[in-house]
């Protein structure tokens, strides 16, 4: 049983708690925002400048000028503000954010990360990658467990381009969540139908398990119906 | 009466010249010059260096003046997927790229702004972006010693704009455009409504005319205005 | 629901510690934060640093905190002659003063707040207060490198605020207050009004709530409303 | 005869054009708005975060929240702009402002200039003088052509804790205008009674004489009576 990229969203999800400030990054990390607890409040940051980014607007609700750091349309929750690129980044690079929830292609076991270079992709480019990797006080990252080739992307070191050093705090995979400690990765949750030897041989380097490690509890579906679980 | 109004984007950009460096507000659609791009396009200067945070968003303004061929360097932090002439250009080796994470770029062109020589920050520390830079510890953290940028012009996009060149954005139309404004020698605005000296609120005005040069009251882009098939999520 | 309000300026200071640093906001009586520091002298803690633009302006708020003698250090640029306690315990050798160009202090303390490690400025390059410090020539210009400031707690003076933290000020009061609330560890504002959450329109938001932890709503300090004799020039 | 304190403003006011953004230091310097052609938009720069300081209001009319540099209520001038100490020194030190008019101890041939450290005066206080300073695009001086005690304020070198170096563009005294260029001070108009010797009597640097060199025409009081000339 594994999470679908929804189900890794909605596992970040329940994560974050009342007063976080966060910021998703494109893939998986954005999904997070469909599965927030609407009663808590809960701040979006965008890096284009807005701290309380809403849900997608419906069509005759677009404001041309109010799009998020995916290039959507957005809406702005209660309690936004606007504000312009320096003190977005003062935000990010600053400190500022509990979290930033970031894809990877690569997790190393002292912390390091590669996210902004992608295989086979010729024209770089990096955005506020860098900035929000080093910024925010906790560093989430959202990914598959493997490769679609079914290589580790929990690794000994990273053999990507790096996005920073030694920075991630937890990783949400489609089968376990994993926290990265100065003793190096722990297994904290499992999904059903895994167990730590079987996430070990998915994983490039070496992976504790923590004293009150669990299964995962996901329900199989959204509470719209989107598939959080693949029994495949 | 100070009137830094004029009255074409044409106008507007005659001052450009072949080599030169020009900034170019805008995170996406939102807060790009799309006109004065447009004016530049038939304007006609070559060997242009960019600055940026992308190369472009579609076959139109930045995205057409990359394709036009008449840009010989792009400074930026994300020429996305869609910057396909971009793309092409650089695939084939006619545009160079300074790839700046995005932070280090505000911070550059801010540096270039108010007057600082460098600064040190820690985005890019250990990673490839930090090939070539000077690096220096202060307080047990490394930092990279990065330079001030600043541009021949700046290209602005505002919501409203007074004669004196006191500027207003609306939405995410800050972005860039704000801090880009205190950093070239030469800075224009577009603006979609010219108002009176005084409906701008003292407390609302986000550039300050001393900041702004030149400005021009146009209808916006037609394809930055054009609704998506279907409104993209968040 | 988030609600960072609290219900009187001594439970706002309750936790400064002895030997704590404090940045205080306001350009002479305009955004200071008169309650909150009447509160402190309440609160007794001692030998603090202040980081502020000056020393005081009459016997009262920060001018009476000073001649209370529970402050070890002051870091500021202009102690003005109004100063009085701090000058009495200044020159008895109570107190020490670092004395900082005012850009110099703002940039360092922006630096502490955005998280950059240090910068090269042109200010005071060549001058006494340039002692002590390493210089660098950068495109032919000398340069003095200057380090972030963070503290243990800012004070901020804001003119409306709610319960999320979002403040907005009014004339003149932003000075240094928008930059110290993102440069301190804790950071508490002293607001005429609590408003709803909505009120101050997302444009207008000049200091984000992630960056307040508490806020209170109290009365102007009697001594900051108080009208002068005779109105003084500009 | 000579120019009085207001005088030497007065001389002033008549170097600012329209668009000019000035910023006015304490002492003759802010007395230069009383001077300026109001047919014409100058805007007035206020370090505490004013761009476009507008005259001192009536009693009435006080706003508490809204002083200027000098610490004494004020007004807004048409088109104003309101900000924090960030922007107004990027305005300062970012080479924004096209003038800015100083006092000063002691201006040195190579431009040298000596304002904030006062003799006798034991708490030292700089202010945003050095900012300034080092970031207008033209630095006018305004200060009386000798000390109290009659020892020259033009010098080789200055002997009192220097502002910035070789900034000064033009000095504004009481007898003289005198620019600072590359070839050291050059007198451009002196007050009727005092002549280039006379003036390089009192100067402790040498003086050459501009070609175009020329009395000065001042009435002797303001619009408003105000003193502009003294004939001790």
């Amino acid at each position: 049983m594994m999470l679908t990229r929804d189900g890794i969203a909605w596992r970040i999800a329940r994560d974050l708690r009342e007063g976080d400030y966060v910021n998703l990054g494109v893939g998986i990390p954005v999904l997070v925002s469909n599965y927030l607890d609407r009663t808590q409040e809960i701040f979006l940051h965008s890096e284009n400048g807005i701290l309380g980014v809403g849900p997608r607007p419906a069509r005759d609700e677009i404001d041309l000028d109010l799009i998020s750091a995916g290039k959507g349309f957005c809406t702005l929750a209660p309690g936004a503000a606007l504000f312009d690129q320096p003190l977005s980044f003062t935000m990010m690079r600053g400190g500022h954010l509990t979290h930033a929830v970031l894809g990877a292609i690569e997790v190393a076991e002292n912390g390091d990360f590669a996210n902004w270079s992608v295989p086979g992709e010729a024209v770089p480019g990096v955005g506020g990658a860098m900035d929000l990797a080093v910024g925010a006080k906790n560093i989430f990252i959202a990914m598959s467990h493997v490769t679609n080739k079914g290589a580790p992307k929990l690794v000994a070191s990273c053999s990507s381009p790096l996005t920073a050093r030694a920075r991630v705090r937890r990783i949400f995979t489609d089968i376990a969540v994993i926290d990265r400690t100065e003793a190096g990765f722990v297994l904290r949750e499992v999904m059903p139908g895994h167990d730590p030897d079987s996430i070990r041989a998915k994983t490039g380097a070496a992976l504790s398990v923590a004293p009150d490690c669990h299964e995962m509890t996901v329900p199989e579906a959204s509470a719209k119906g989107v598939a959080l679980i693949r029994h495949d | 009466m100070i009137d830094k109004t004029v009255q074409s984007c044409r106008e507007a950009v005659a001052q450009v010249f072949d080599g030169a460096s020009i900034m170019l507000g805008g995170f996406g659609n939102v807060g790009m010059p799309a006109q004065l791009i447009e004016a530049l396009r038939e304007q006609g200067s070559r060997d242009l260096t960019l600055i940026s945070n992308g190369a472009g968003t579609g076959p139109y303004a930045l995205g057409a003046l990359v394709g036009d061929g008449r840009v010989r360097k792009v400074i930026a932090s994300f020429p996305s997927p869609s910057a396909a002439e971009f793309r092409t250009r650089y695939l084939a080796g006619e545009i160079e790229l300074e790839l700046v994470p995005q932070g280090t770029l505000v911070e550059r062109i801010r540096a270039g702004g108010c007057g600082l020589g460098g600064f040190y920050t820690p985005t890019a520390a250990g990673t490839d972006l930090a090939a070539g830079k000077e690096t220096r510890v202060i307080d047990g953290q490394e930092y990279l010693l990065e330079l001030p940028l600043k541009a021949d012009f700046a290209f602005l996009k505002a919501h409203w704009g007074d004669r004196l060149g006191n500027l207003m954005y609306r939405g995410t139309m800050r972005n860039f455009n704000t801090v880009m404004a205190t950093a070239a020698i030469t800075v224009v605005a577009e603006v979609d409504r010219l108002v009176a000296v005084g409906e701008i609120p003292p407390d609302a005005v986000h550039t300050p005319g001393i900041f702004v040069d030149r400005l021009v009251c146009v209808e916006r882009h037609p394809k930055v205005v054009e609704l998506p098939r279907e409104a993209s999520a968040t």
